[in-house]
């Protein structure tokens, strides 16, 4: 019993990271069909960006020392107020990046009318340019936040139940408490306004969209702006619940991102949070003795669910009227 | 001054040019129809008036503006809307969301409300439909469909291609009616028709087209009983399909 | 072909890739080496010069800048590649083509054994690992039940946990709970978890300085406050800003200590930490071993006939026969290898993490 | 002879790489998104390995010499035509990305167990693989591996033209149409599935001795999207395009060698580059170039000359 | 007509006048919306019967549950006698049913040529290592000539080479005639073939779907709106109205059908 609980909250965690990864990579997927590869870059930027603003030091290895916008000895410096303004400004030069990224790596190839595929391709030589720019730039080590980044708040919450200790992160809390909230902003924006109502007709069919009076670009920049500031801030997010793992940290969620989009539905903003809690969940669930087997379970658990729901949980059925 | 001046418009597929120095012009107020064969260019010139296309060479004016490099959207806001050839719904927004999104870019919700009201009014069948996804209407819903989205809009300038394919015969009645009505109102529309009879009964001049080009127009009183249109457009005669129009066809085919 | 000078000596290691973070301090540890040796005259006056290969992470990278090491660069010897699988694949090529190969960092079984022309200075798990539990039972006798954690996608991990078992049992611990991970995870809450319900006294994590660390923050955020021991891949300074202060008691079997009082080591560590701010980690150590290796044996051979009077083929069949015959005062300690190749160390450390601070911290010498 | 040397190994690992694109060119041929290549090729490395270095067929090896290695190769192919089919017909019912990521889940779960089973080496995979036919030198492969290379593309050459390729092409741009065309579509994506499958397999088996070793980094997530790469950056129409990707991308790190540090950087930018300005791949771009010749009419009654490619 | 086409060759042999198609009660639901209702008819050998009704009376769809397309909520069609309620698309058309969409479905990417290649699918036989092994050479020439004599018929063997795609409206509709026949059916179902075209070229149309029932003995069946190519063209018609059959009949009597005025042919 207790064990069971402990692995629902364990699952439970780790599926919100998943599913924070994943809202901004299934938002710019459902508007413009193409899966951003450097979706992963971007949220490890953001963690960077954030940690350059409140730590900002570096070790040997880089070309980039350190800057620090609250260096020792000014008002906000560790305090919590400098973090969450860090982190606010990681986000929104995250959501820049996203924007530049458009921009040069994708609307070009928009307009002229290339295979959707080849997105991935082009998205996965930015990954490759951001990653080992990082890499020239601070180094391949890891970084952490300092633990006080939330001021007060005990690292977990223990409790013992049953004889059994239960272990809750605050972290968790923190990031699944942000996930649920994006995805209510999110869903809302999306399902109930006239922006929405746009951005769905722009995903369905950009062509006919303009024809209508929707200015297409316009949309699918602040979709990017969006998509790049919800990574931004999720890597920061992320980073301070384990550390800024080096230049491949966020790249190294890609797949497993890609794994939870589809799996809840590709386009499906709530889909992408019930798909990271059912990915979460399925490999906490895996017992202890097979943990060796964990992303096979997941994987396989992925394969199951999608021959009997090609659509994806929550995705909706494509249907074609012939 | 006209309220849609194309001049000398050549349009490109790659390398087959459709529209080869088209020149027409619509009046405010004007009803005109634009007939030719299949292949001829119409839906081309209609899809370069709202820049889905661009010219290769020539101006299409609305207004006195040139539309110039505008994105379809822009065209849009300026007043010209389109009721495209192949429907063009969105497949996956139902039919309410589809005629809100004709609205795009008007904001006063009371007034869009009541647009929407009307269009189902005069497509009662849409009202029925009115939360079905649009992709699954039957082909002749989603073509009312296209012309009530148009619609929504409020268009100046309104460019129906082909509004009444796939039509069961009371309404195409009911969409050459509502034609009659706005125009009454004050819109003016360019009209590619197949049922050129009709078209030209219901409307001031008419424009013909063959392998990219005009090639005549006038009143369309005076078309009606043209010979040339009578025999090419009317079922003047009845020959093998394969007759005559690979003729025309095989113009547009020597410029590739 | 002649010998070049300055006499050329190939590194390569992973400069990209994932891999990078244990290759950038072998970069740095050779290139101290190249200035450190040079400014010491070299091999009897002819100074040296490194070429360095990028292998990335994976094993046609490796071939392929074994390959321009050989031919392209003509060099002496080489010192590579970064892991043990990217050794199996490139090693087997310059043993045919006869070039000496010491590895830096491969420690996986069966690596002296790929060839005559293969030796590395880098110790097996088999002979560093059990040391730490020792000491580690030596500093808590009561030690009854341990939970052995390790990356199960890491080759080096894997062979080294299962020393680590195989010591606990010999030691007559219980092995509790073992669990695996991945060195691309970062959330450990499922394995913290059930290490904290198996109520164990002793936890052993192999896996790599950005895993490890997070293994251990979450370890001790979540309330264990048992003795944890780390593997080799957790022996490096870049675990601090990961575990910070929860670094603080990690015990450590060490090939390489930068508190080894060897004359030799402590002038390395001297000149080291004058440039770089920071005491050598073991693999920029254990690759500045590999070149001063090559340089002591080149010394000798010059001392019989001039390097630059030798046909570059001959010299490399000579140099690795030296390599093989000799004995090195090195940061490592006395070295010598065995005739396969296999190193032969004197010493080994068991050191334990003393945090300054949040970001500062050292490895305190324990035996 | 140092030019082979230096880069005899990259010149067969081009030729290598533009194999693995072509076993996903196959399947893409009827439309299917499929990454399942890597697992193949893992798996037909790994019996390749095991053949080769497990004591147990120390007999094998001795009584059949050389001609161990073409039974690795049957081998491999035959046990990537039965898991192909396996994995196949299940999979295909899905489409586009989702059909990807079932395929990419099939890689990943072969390659949690190649890290777990005892028999494939677990992390460190097996090593000490015996040379093929003796070589010595890494271009010497090039005697496998060209040949190889020929046979696949003769034999994608004939399939297009065939009745068999029609079908894949319709399957690929309307399936429901395909269908109501008399076209069975699952029969057909199954087998381009397989074909693609079998090459992969068999790929594997010829990598194992050329890379000396074989682990579980072979099958892998960036394989998967590596040869879709090749695919798209090659051209995804023309059998030449997954080739020329394979060849060109699989050596781009090792010509801007030189660059050290920076190489990935630019090998990223070449990437981003090549998707702007070659939407239809490279093949696509060059074919645009020369204008299709017009389909000749058959003059009928006269016999086909002989030679004539059908 | 300049090439030859091979005649068809029928699964059971069956005589003018023979019920072909048989539908009895078919009925297909979606969600609360019925859009086939308890449909039974009969068609005869070598009739074109025709096929009318409001917009969304669910003509389309039946013509999917026939073909497959959709499987239908109940009912049974039998095909020369054969049962082939539930059969995939591929074998409804292997057995001898083509059709063409509403909603042209091209290969669009494919040259014209190719796309009436493509339809002879079922009717050839060379599998993988016939193709490989180029034993498939009389079968091709077949294919190919097959392909250009029809491509003859709809007029577009001058543009073979061009893609679908880029085909006008109309000129898609005459190729997706053309690629139905290519599976040389018994049974030909055309969906609105005439929208599109002009006055001029419906009226040849009638001739055209005439000539093309004669000359490969056939069974038509279409959709259409344009009323007087209905009542010229067809033997018998079937009208449909909120997926109930209302009228069936020979086109003058359905003509005068006051069910069938109010409901489609207006006042
Ligand atoms: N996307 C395209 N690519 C290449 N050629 C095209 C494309 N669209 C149309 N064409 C060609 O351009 C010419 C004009 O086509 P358009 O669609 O404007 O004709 P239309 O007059 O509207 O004919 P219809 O009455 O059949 O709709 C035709 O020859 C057609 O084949
Ligand atoms: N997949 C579907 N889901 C829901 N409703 C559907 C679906 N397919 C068809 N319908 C509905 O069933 C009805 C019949 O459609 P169908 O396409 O058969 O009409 P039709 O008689 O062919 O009309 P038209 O003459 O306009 O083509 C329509 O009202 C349509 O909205
Ligand atoms: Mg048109
Ligand atoms: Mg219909």
């Amino acid at each position: 019993m207790t064990e069971l609980l402990q692995n629902l909250i364990n699952g439970l965690a780790i599926g919100s990271v998943y599913a924070i990864f994943a809202l901004g990579y299934t938002l710019v997927f459902s508007i413009l069909g193409i899966i951003n590869f450097a979706h992963g870059a971007v949220f490890t930027l953001g963690a960077y960006f954030t940690y350059t603003l409140v730590v900002g030091q570096f070790e040997n290895n880089g070309l980039i020392k350190g800057v620090n916008l609250f260096p020792a000895g000014s008002p906000f410096h560790g305090s919590a107020w400098a973090f969450a303004a860090a982190a606010l400004i990681g986000a929104v030069i995250s959501g820049l990046v996203a924007v530049v990224i458009e921009r040069l790596a994708f609307r070009p190839m928009r307009s002229r009318g290339a295979d959707p595929l080849l997105a991935l391709v082009s998205s996965l030589g930015v990954a490759l340019v951001i990653v080992n720019l990082i890499q020239i730039l601070v180094g391949a080590e890891s970084y952490s936040f300092p633990t006080d980044i939330y001021g007060d708040l005990k690292p977990a919450l223990i409790f013992s139940l049953g004889g059994k200790l239960i272990v809750v992160r605050t972290v968790q809390v923190i990031i699944f408490a942000v996930s649920m909230v994006l995805l209510l902003i999110l869903g809302y924006v999306i399902g109930r306004t006239r922006v929405g109502k746009a951005l769905r007709a722009v995903a369905e069919n950009p062509g006919t969209a303009s024809l209508l009076g929707i200015s297409v670009t316009r949309f699918i920049i602040i979709t990017f702006f969006l998509s790049g500031f919800l990574g931004g801030l999720a890597g920061t997010l992320v980073s301070t619940a384990f550390s800024v793992a080096g230049p491949y940290f966020g790249v190294a969620y890609g797949l497993k991102g890609l794994a939870v989009i589809v799996l809840g539905g590709l386009g499906s903003i709530p889909g992408a949070v019930v798909g990271g809690l059912v990915i979460g969940l399925a490999e906490a669930f895996v017992p202890a003795e097979y943990s060796a087997y964990k992303d096979a379970v997941a994987f396989a658990l992925l394969f199951v669910i999608l021959l009997l729901r090609p659509q994806g949980l929550l995705g909706r059925v494509q249907i074609q009227k012939v | 001054m006209a309220l849609l001046e194309i001049e000398n418009l050549s349009v490109n597929y790659g390398a087959i040019q459709a529209v080869r120095g088209v020149s027409l012009s619509v009046e405010e107020g004007e009803i005109v129809t634009l007939i030719g064969a299949n292949g001829a260019g119409k839906t081309t010139t209609l899809r370069a008036v709202s820049r889905m296309l661009r010219a290769r060479e020539g101006s299409v004016r609305f207004a006195g503006q040139d539309l110039g490099r505008l994105p379809p959207d822009e065209a849009v806001r300026l007043g010209v809307a389109q009721s495209p050839e192949g429907r063009q719904v969105l497949a996956r927004q139902s039919v309410q969301d589809n005629l809100e999104l004709g609205a795009y870019t008007r904001r006063n919700a009371a007034e869009i409300r009541a647009d929407i009201e009307q269009q189902y009014v005069r497509f009662p069948r849409l009202k029925e439909r009115r939360n079905q996804m649009a992709g699954t209407l039957s082909g002749g819903e989603q073509q009312m469909l296209a012309i009530a989205r148009a619609l929504m809009s409020r268009p100046r300038l309104l460019l129906l291609d082909e509004p009444s394919l796939g039509l069961a015969p009371i309404i195409v009645l009911e969409i050459f009616s509502i034609i009659r009505e706005l125009n009454a109102q004050g819109v003016t529309m360019l009209l590619v028709e197949q049922n050129a009879k009709l078209a030209m009964q219901n409307s001031h001049r008419t424009y013909v087209m063959e392998a990219g080009q005009v090639t005549f127009s006038g009143p369309s009183e005076q078309m009606v009983s043209d010979e040339r249109v009578l025999h090419a457009y009317l079922g003047g005669q009845t020959e093998g399909p394969e007759a005559g129009r690979s003729e025309q066809r095989r113009g547009s085919m020597d410029v590739a | 072909d002649k010998v070049a000078t300055p006499v050329p000596i190939g590194i390569a290691v992973a400069q990209t890739s994932n891999t990078a973070l244990l290759g950038q301090e072998q970069v740095i540890g050779a290139r101290f080496a190249e200035k450190y040796i040079n400014a010491r005259g070299g091999i009897n006056g002819t100074p040296i010069k490194l070429v360095f290969q990028d292998t990335g992470g994976d094993e046609a990278g490796a071939i392929n800048a074994f390959q321009n090491l050989i031919t392209k660069d003509k060099v002496v010897g080489i010192v590579g590649p970064t892991l043990s699988q990217q050794a199996f694949s490139a090693d087997p090529i310059a043993d045919r083509a006869k070039v000496p190969v010491l590895g830096p960092s491969n420690t996986a079984k069966g690596i002296p054994q790929i060839g005559p022309f293969i030796a590395r200075v880098s110790a097996p798990v088999s002979v560093v690992a059990p040391n730490a539990v020792k000491t580690a039972l030596r500093l808590d006798p009561k030690i009854k039940k341990v939970a052995v954690l390790y990356a199960q996608n890491d080759a080096f991990s894997t062979s080294e946990t299962g020393t680590f078992q195989q010591t606990a049992k010999d030691q007559g611990l219980t092995v509790a709970t073992v669990q695996k991970f991945l060195t691309t995870d970062s959330d450990f809450t499922t394995q913290v978890t059930a290490v904290l319900n198996a109520d164990v006294d002793l936890v052993i994590v192999s896996g790599l300085a950005n895993d490890g660390g997070n293994l251990v923050k979450q370890l001790r955020q979540l309330g264990y406050k048992g003795i944890i021991i780390g593997g080799n891949g957790l022996n490096t300074s870049n675990m601090f800003p990961v575990c910070q202060q929860y670094c603080d008691g990690i015990i450590i079997a060490q090939a390489y200590s930068p508190a080894q009082p060897s004359a030799n080591n402590q002038l390395f560590v001297k000149e080291y930490s004058a440039q770089y701010k920071k005491a050598p980690p073991q693999f920029a150590a254990q690759a500045f071993t590999a070149v001063q290796v090559f340089v002591d044996a080149l010394k000798v051979i010059d001392h019989k006939k001039k390097l630059g009077e030798w046909e570059l083929s001959d010299l490399r069949v000579a140099l690795n026969t030296q390599i093989l015959a000799g004995k090195y005062n090195t940061p490592l300690g006395a070295i010598s290898f065995d005739k396969e190749g296999e190193l032969q160390q004197a010493d080994f450390y068991v050191a334990q993490i003393k945090m300054k601070d949040a970001k500062t911290g050292s490895f305190v010498f324990l035996k | 002879m140092d030019f082979l040397q230096t880069y005899g190994f990259l010149i067969v690992t081009m030729l290598q790489q533009g194999l693995l694109g072509l076993s996903l060119y196959f399947p893409l041929m009827a439309g299917q998104l499929s990454l399942a290549s890597p697992g193949f090729y893992a798996m037909g490395g790994y019996i390749a390995a095991i053949l080769l270095t497990a004591p147990q067929f120390s007999g094998w090896r001795e009584a059949l010499g050389n001609w161990i290695f073409p039974v690795t190769w049957l081998l491999a192919g035959l046990a990537s035509a039965v898991l192909g089919v396996i994995v196949g017909v299940p999979a295909l019912r899905l489409r586009g990305i989702y059909l990807a990521l079932a395929t990419i889940a099939f890689v990943q779960i072969l390659q949690v167990l190649s890290l777990n089973l005892s028999i494939t080496g677990g992390a460190i995979g097996l090593f000490g693989i015996p040379q093929a036919f003796g070589f010595v030198d890494r271009w010497q492969y090039i005697w496998i591996f060209l040949p190889a290379v020929i046979v696949v593309l003769l034999f994608a050459h004939r399939l297009q033209g065939s009745r068999v390729g029609r079908a894949f092409r319709a399957i690929r741009e309307d399936e429901l149409a395909a269908d109501a065309m008399g076209i069975p579509p699952t029969r057909y994506k199954v087998l381009a599935f397989v074909i693609g499958a079998v090459l992969a397999g068999i790929v594997g088996a010829m990598s194992a001795p050329f890379l000396n070793t074989w682990n579980a980094r072979q099958g892998t997530f960036d394989a998967s999207i590596a040869f879709l790469a090749y695919t798209l950056i090659g051209g995804s129409r023309s059998m030449w395009g997954p080739l020329l990707g394979g060849a060109l991308l699989a050596s781009l790190p090792e010509l801007l060698r030189s660059l050290a540090d920076w190489r990935l950087v630019i090998n990223g930018l070449v990437l981003v580059v090549a998707s702007l300005y070659l939407p239809q791949g490279i093949v696509g771009a060059l074919g645009k170039l020369r204008r299709k010749a017009p389909p000749q009419r058959p003059t009928p009654q006269v016999k086909p000359a002989l030679g004539e490619t059908p | 007509m300049t090439g030859h086409i091979a005649p068809n060759a029928p699964a059971t042999p069956m005589s003018a006048g023979q019920q072909v198609l048989q539908a009895t009660g078919l009925t297909r639901r979606f969600g609360g919306l019925i859009a086939v209702n308890n449909v039974s008819f009969e068609v005869r050998r070598g009739e074109i019967f025709g096929l009318i009704g409001p917009n969304g009376a669910g003509k389309t769809t039946l013509f999917n549950l026939m073909t497959g397309l959709t499987p239908p909520s109940s009912g049974k069609l039998t095909f020369g006698g054969k049962d082939i309620t539930g059969f995939a698309p591929h074998r409804v058309a292997g057995l001898g049913i083509g059709r063409t969409f509403q909603n042209i479905r091209l290969f669009k990417v494919l040259s014209a040529l190719e796309n009436v290649k493509i339809a002879q699918h079922a009717r050839t036989g060379a599998g993988l290592m016939q193709g490989l092994t180029g034993r498939d050479r009389a079968e091709e020439r077949l294919v190919d000539e097959r392909a250009w004599a029809l491509l003859d018929l709809v007029g577009l063997a001058n543009r073979a080479g061009e893609e679908a795609g880029n085909f006008s409206y109309g000129d898609q509709r005459r190729l997706e005639i053309a690629r139905a026949l290519a599976t040389q059916p018994q049974v030909l179902l055309l969906d609105e073939p005439a929208a599109g075209m002009n006055t001029s070229e419906k009226g040849e149309l009638t001739g055209f779907i005439r000539r093309v029932r004669d000359e490969y003995d056939l069974t038509v069946m279409v959709i259409e709106h344009h009323v007087p190519l209905v009542m010229n063209l067809c033997d018998r018609v079937a009208v449909l109205n909120f997926g109930e059959l209302i009228a069936v009949g020979d086109p003058a009597s359905v003509q005068k059908d006051p069910k069938v005025i109010e409901a489609y042919l207006g006042g």
